[in-house]
C-alpha cells in the first residue's frame, strides 16, 4: 500500500480535518460530514448541494464558496454519500429560496439523493435535483444505468452557482443547471489503474503498454482495452468520441482534466494535441479549463469534456468564483 | 414462531458473515466496479449491529425497520439504499405491534421487500444485481430456509455468465460477462444467515 | 511507459503549446521557451524571473502573472534551462527597474543563472539572484552541493512578486526574497518513484512497504529508506525534521504539498497530522496550503515547508495574485 | 599537427558515442541522479554537429569555441555550462588563428579548459565528478592519446567507491557509494573520441 494514509476506515475523516485546518473559509462538519461555506445560508439565494464518494477531489468539497456549490456532501472513497448527510447540508444552507441537488448519474447517487429528497421535502425544504449525465463512453439504453456524470460535473456546478449567486429563482437555476449538462459530453482515458484505500491494490490490471478506452472516474475499467497511444492518437479518439455524440455549432468550454497521477505537464501536452483536432474538427472553443479537477484518486489518464455555451452561459462560466479548488474573476 | 430474537440473530450472523467475506466482495467488486462492496456492507451491518444492542427493538419488524434506517444512513452507494429498503419494507410490512410472526407472513414480508428493492432499483432477475439471488430465495423460502439459502446462492453463482443491465457493471457492456455480481454474492450471504439463525 | 506523451523529445514544446492554448493571459514562446506575463515590461516594476527543469508544474510557469513571476524559462525535464533563455525573459521583461533571478539551489540552474547573469548585464540589464535553499534533508556542508531549493521557491516566488508590484525596488526585492529563503525550510517523503521520460521506467526501485526519506524533487532517491509509515508518522518525521532546523516563534505559512500521484484526499488528511504535530510542538500557523504545487512528475509522496513570517511578509503573501497556479484576492 | 578537420572529427565522433551510449548514460545517473545525463548530452552534441556542419568554422579554436557555445545554449543542466566552458576555454585558449595545433598546445589549451571547469564547479578530482576522469588524461595525454583514453576510463570507473561531494549525487550522502558517476562516464567517451579521431 503506497498510500500516504492512517488506516482506510479514517482516510475521509482525515481528510475532512485536513480540509478544515487549511479552508478556515468553509465549515467542515467532520463527524457529519458536510462542508459548508461559512456564510450561508445566503438571505434570498439559491443553494446548491453536490456530493459523492470521495476520491475526486477537488470535486466536489473544494468546490464549495462563493459562485458555486453552497455545501458539499463526501461519501466514502468511491461511495456516494447517505442521504442523512445531504438533509443535514441541505438544511444547513437553505435560505427558504429553496435548494438545487446536483447529482452524478450513478446508480447509489441517484438512489442516496432521491431519499434525500424526500426527506429534506417532509423537513419543509423546496428541493430540485439535476442529473449529470455527460459520459459518452456508456451508452445511454436500457441496458445500462444511462451515461456516468463525470467532467461536465464542474461546468453544471460553476454555471447553476453563478445563476444562483446572481439571485436566479429555483427553476431558473435548475434549467441552466440541465441546459449545461445537455451541452456537454466527456470522455476519459486511463493509463493506469487506481488503488482504493479499501483494497490496497489497483482496481484492474492494465499489462504495460495497454491502456482503456472509455473510463470512469471510480477505477472501473472502461470499455475497450488497447495497446498503448501517443497523446496524438488519445487526443484524436477522444475529441472524436465526445463529437460523435455531440455537434457544436456554439463555441465550446473544454476542459481537459486529469486523473489524478497524470502530471501537468502530459496534461498540457496534451491539451495541445485537443486543440488541435478541435481546430481540425472545426469546433470554435471559447476557454479552455487544464488540470485534476474531476479525480479519480492515484488513477493515471485524462478526460476531455466539451460544454456547448451561449452568451449566457459563457457569461455566468466568466463570473467570479471563490472556491478552494476553483478561482476567478472579482 | 420467530420472535425479535430470531431477527436479531439474522442481522448478528449477517454482520459476522459480511466480516468474513469483506475482501471477497471487495474483490469482486473490483473488475466490475468501484471495489467497496465488502466495505460498504461492513461499515452498514457494523452499524445495525450496534443499533441493535443500543435500542433492543422488542419486535421483529422494529428489529428490521431499525436495521433498515441504518444501512441506509451508514452504507450509501447503491447497495445501501437497496438493502435497506429490502430490510425497512420487510419490518414495515410486519408492523411494529406483533411480538411473533409466522414463516408464512415472513415470506409475504420478505416480497413485499424484495419488490420495493426491483422498484428502487428498476431490475429484474437477470440483469446482473442482488435480485439474481434475492427473488429465487423468496421463491424457495415455501420449503425452507435451507432451501432458501441455496436457492440464494446458486442465484449468485448464475450472475457470472449474465451481461449486466443495472448498477456500475453495466458501463461494462460485454466485459461485464464471466464476473461475478457482488451484490448477489452479498444477498447470499444475507439469506444463508437467515438460515443459520433459524439453525439455532 | 504509461505516459500521455507523444515522444519524450517533444514533452516540454508540447506542454507550452497546451499552455499556449490555455492561458491567453500569458505569452508562451514555444520555440525560444520562455513564459512572459501579457503585460510585460510593466513601468517602473522590478521583473521576476524564475526558471528550472520542467516537471514541477505548476512551479515555475503557472506561477506567471501579476503578484508574482514576470517570466519563467522552462528547461528540459528535470533539467536546468540555458542561459539563453533567462536572458531573453530577462530582456522581455525588464522595464529599467531589474530583474530578479529565483534560482534554486542545485548545481546546473545555479550555473546556468550565473551565465545568465553575466550575458543579461553586458546587455544593459541589472540584475540580482536568490538562491532557494530550504530543503533540510541535504546537509549544507562542503560534502554537499548545499541545500536544495523545494517549497520555499512558491513562497519566495509569492512574496517577492508582492513586493515588485508594489513597486518597491530591486535592492528590496531582493532582500526580501532572501529572507523569505531563510525563513523557510522543507522535508519530503516519497511513496513511489517518478518516471522521467527520457528514462520511460521509474528513476528508482522502492520495494513495496518502503518509502523514501528526505526525497528530493527530481526523481534523486531521498537520503534514508524505511518501512512504510502512516501518515501520521510521517507528519511527525516531516515536522521534527524542518523543526530540528528552524525555531519559528513567528506564526509560520505551512505549504504541504503533494509531489504529483499522491490524491488531494490523501494530502488533506496528511496536513491534518502535520497540524497536529506542529500544535504539538507549539508552532503558531498563520497560513495553510495545500495541493500540488512543486511537483515531481508522477512521483508518490509530499512534503512540508514552514516559512517564519512578521507582519509585513504575511502581508506581501496575503496579497492578490492572479497566476494559472495561484490565484486569491482583489 | 592538428587541423579544424581533426577537432570536427572529435566532436562528430563524440556525438556518435554520446548517441550510442546515452542509455547507459541515463540509466547510471538514475541510482545518483535525475536521469537525463545521456539525454542532456545527446540533444548537446546533436546541435554540435549540426552547427558544425552549418557554420563550417575554419581553424582548430574556433571549431571548440563553437562546440562549447552549443553546449551551453543547448544542454542545461549541470553537464551543460561544464563541458560548454571545457571547449569554450580550450578553444579560446587556442584562439581562432591558427589553422593547425601542436599536440602539445593542444595539451596545454586543454589543460586550461579543465582548469576552468574546476573553477566553475567548485570541484576538485576526487569529488566523484568529471574531474576523475579529465584530470587524469591530460596528464597521460603528453605520452598519447590512447594513453588518455585509458586514463579517464580508469579514472571513471574508480568514481564507483567514492562519496560525492559536488552536484547530485552529493544529496545522497553514504548512498552515492557504489556507484560509477555519469558524468566520469561521458568524459571518457570524450576522451575516446579524441583518440580515435587521432587514430584515423
Ligand atoms: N439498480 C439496481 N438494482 C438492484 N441491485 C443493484 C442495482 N444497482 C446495483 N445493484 C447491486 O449493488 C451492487 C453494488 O453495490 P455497491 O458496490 O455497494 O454499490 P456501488 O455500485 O454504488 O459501489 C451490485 O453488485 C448489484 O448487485
Ligand atoms: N560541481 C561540479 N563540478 C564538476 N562536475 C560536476 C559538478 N556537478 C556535477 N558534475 C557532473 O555532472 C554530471 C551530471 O550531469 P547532468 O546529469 O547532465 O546534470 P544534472 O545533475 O544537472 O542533471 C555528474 O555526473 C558530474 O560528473
Ligand atoms: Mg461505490
Ligand atoms: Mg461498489
Ligand atoms: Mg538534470
Ligand atoms: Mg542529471
Amino acid at each position: 500500500m503506497r498510500m500516504l494514509i492512517n488506516v482506510p476506515e479514517t482516510v475521509v475523516a482525515d481528510a475532512l480535518r485536513g480540509m478544515a485546518a487549511a479552508h478556515p473559509e468553509l465549515i467542515v462538519d467532520v463527524e457529519n460530514r458536510v462542508i459548508v461555506r461559512r456564510d450561508a445560508p445566503v438571505d434570498g439565494k439559491v443553494a446548491l448541494v453536490s456530493g459523492g464518494g470521495s476520491g475526486h477531489e477537488p470535486l466536489h468539497g473544494c468546490f464549495v464558496g462563493p459562485g458555486m456549490l453552497s455545501a458539499a456532501c463526501p461519501g466514502e472513497v468511491f461511495t456516494s454519500p447517505v442521504p442523512d448527510q445531504m438533509v443535514r447540508a441541505a438544511a444547513a444552507v437553505d435560505s427558504g429560496a429553496g435548494v438545487l441537488f446536483v447529482v452524478k448519474n450513478y446508480t447509489g447517487d441517484v438512489l442516496n439523493f432521491d431519499m434525500a429528497v424526500e426527506l429534506a421535502e417532509d423537513e419543509g425544504i423546496q428541493v430540485a435535483k439535476v442529473l449529470v449525465d455527460d459520459d459518452v463512453a456508456v451508452s445511454d439504453s436500457l441496458y445500462t444505468a444511462g451515461r456516468r456524470g463525470t467532467g461536465a460535473t464542474l461546468f453544471v456546478e460553476k454555471i447553476a452557482g453563478a445563476a444562483a449567486e446572481e439571485g436566479r429563482p429555483l427553476e431558473q437555476v435548475e434549467s441552466l443547471a440541465r441546459k449545461v449538462n445537455d451541452n456537454s459530453r466527456s470522455f476519459g482515458v486511463a493509463l493506469d489503474a487506481c488503488t482504493t484505500p479499501a483494497k490496497g491494490s489497483p482496481t484492474f490490471d492494465l499489462p504495460a503498454g495497454e491502456l482503456e478506452l472509455g473510463v470512469g472516474i471510480h477505477g472501473e475499467p472502461g470499455r475497450e482495452r488497447r495497446a498503448m497511444m501517443t497523446s496524438r492518437e488519445i487526443a484524436d479518439f477522444s475529441v472524436d468520441a465526445v463529437l460523435e455524440d455531440m455537434n457544436p455549432r456554439n463555441p465550446v468550454l473544454v476542459l481537459v482534466n486529469g486523473m489524478g497521477a497524470t502530471p501537468l505537464l502530459e496534461l498540457y501536452g496534451f491539451n495541445a494535441e485537443v486543440q488541435r483536432r478541435l481546430a481540425e474538427r472545426g469546433v470554435p472553443v471559447a476557454r479552455v479549463l487544464v488540470g485534476n479537477y474531476v479525480t479519480s484518486l492515484d488513477m493515471a489518464g485524462a478526460s476531455v469534456t466539451l460544454c456547448q455555451v451561449d452568451e449566457e452561459l459563457l457569461r455566468l462560466y466568466d463570473a467570479p468564483v471563490r472556491t478552494p479548488g476553483l478561482r476567478w474573476g472579482g | 414462531m420467530l420472535d425479535a430474537d430470531f431477527f436479531r440473530r439474522w442481522m448478528t450472523a449477517a454482520a459476522a458473515a459480511v466480516d468474513r467475506e469483506a475482501e471477497r466482495l471487495t474483490a469482486l467488486d473490483s473488475p466490475i466496479g468501484d471495489a467497496d462492496h465488502g466495505s460498504n456492507l461492513q461499515r452498514g451491518f457494523a452499524a445495525v449491529v450496534a443499533a441493535l444492542e443500543k435500542e433492543a427493538p422488542a419486535t421483529p419488524g422494529a428489529v428490521l425497520q431499525l436495521a433498515g434506517r441504518q444501512l441506509i444512513s451508514t452504507v450509501g452507494g447503491a447497495s445501501g439504499p437497496l438493502y435497506g429498503t429490502l430490510l425497512r419494507r420487510t419490518g414495515k410490512t410486519l408492523g411494529t405491534d406483533a411480538a411473533e410472526v409466522g414463516e408464512e407472513r415472513l415470506r409475504e414480508a420478505l416480497r413485499a421487500g424484495v419488490a420495493a428493492v426491483a422498484t428502487l432499483g428498476g431490475a429484474a432477475p437477470g440483469d446482473k444485481t442482488m435480485l439474481d439471488a434475492l427473488v429465487p430465495a423468496v421463491d424457495a423460502l415455501g420449503e425452507s430456509f435451507a432451501a432458501a439459502a441455496d436457492a440464494a446462492e446458486r442465484g449468485a453463482e448464475a450472475t457470472t455468465p449474465l451481461r449486466a443491465r443495472k448498477g456500475r457493471a453495466s458501463y461494462l457492456g460485454e466485459r461485464s460477462v464471466g464476473h461475478r455480481d457482488p451484490g448477489a454474492t452479498s444477498a447470499a450471504l444475507l439469506v444463508a444467515a437467515l438460515a443459520e439463525a433459524a439453525d439455532v
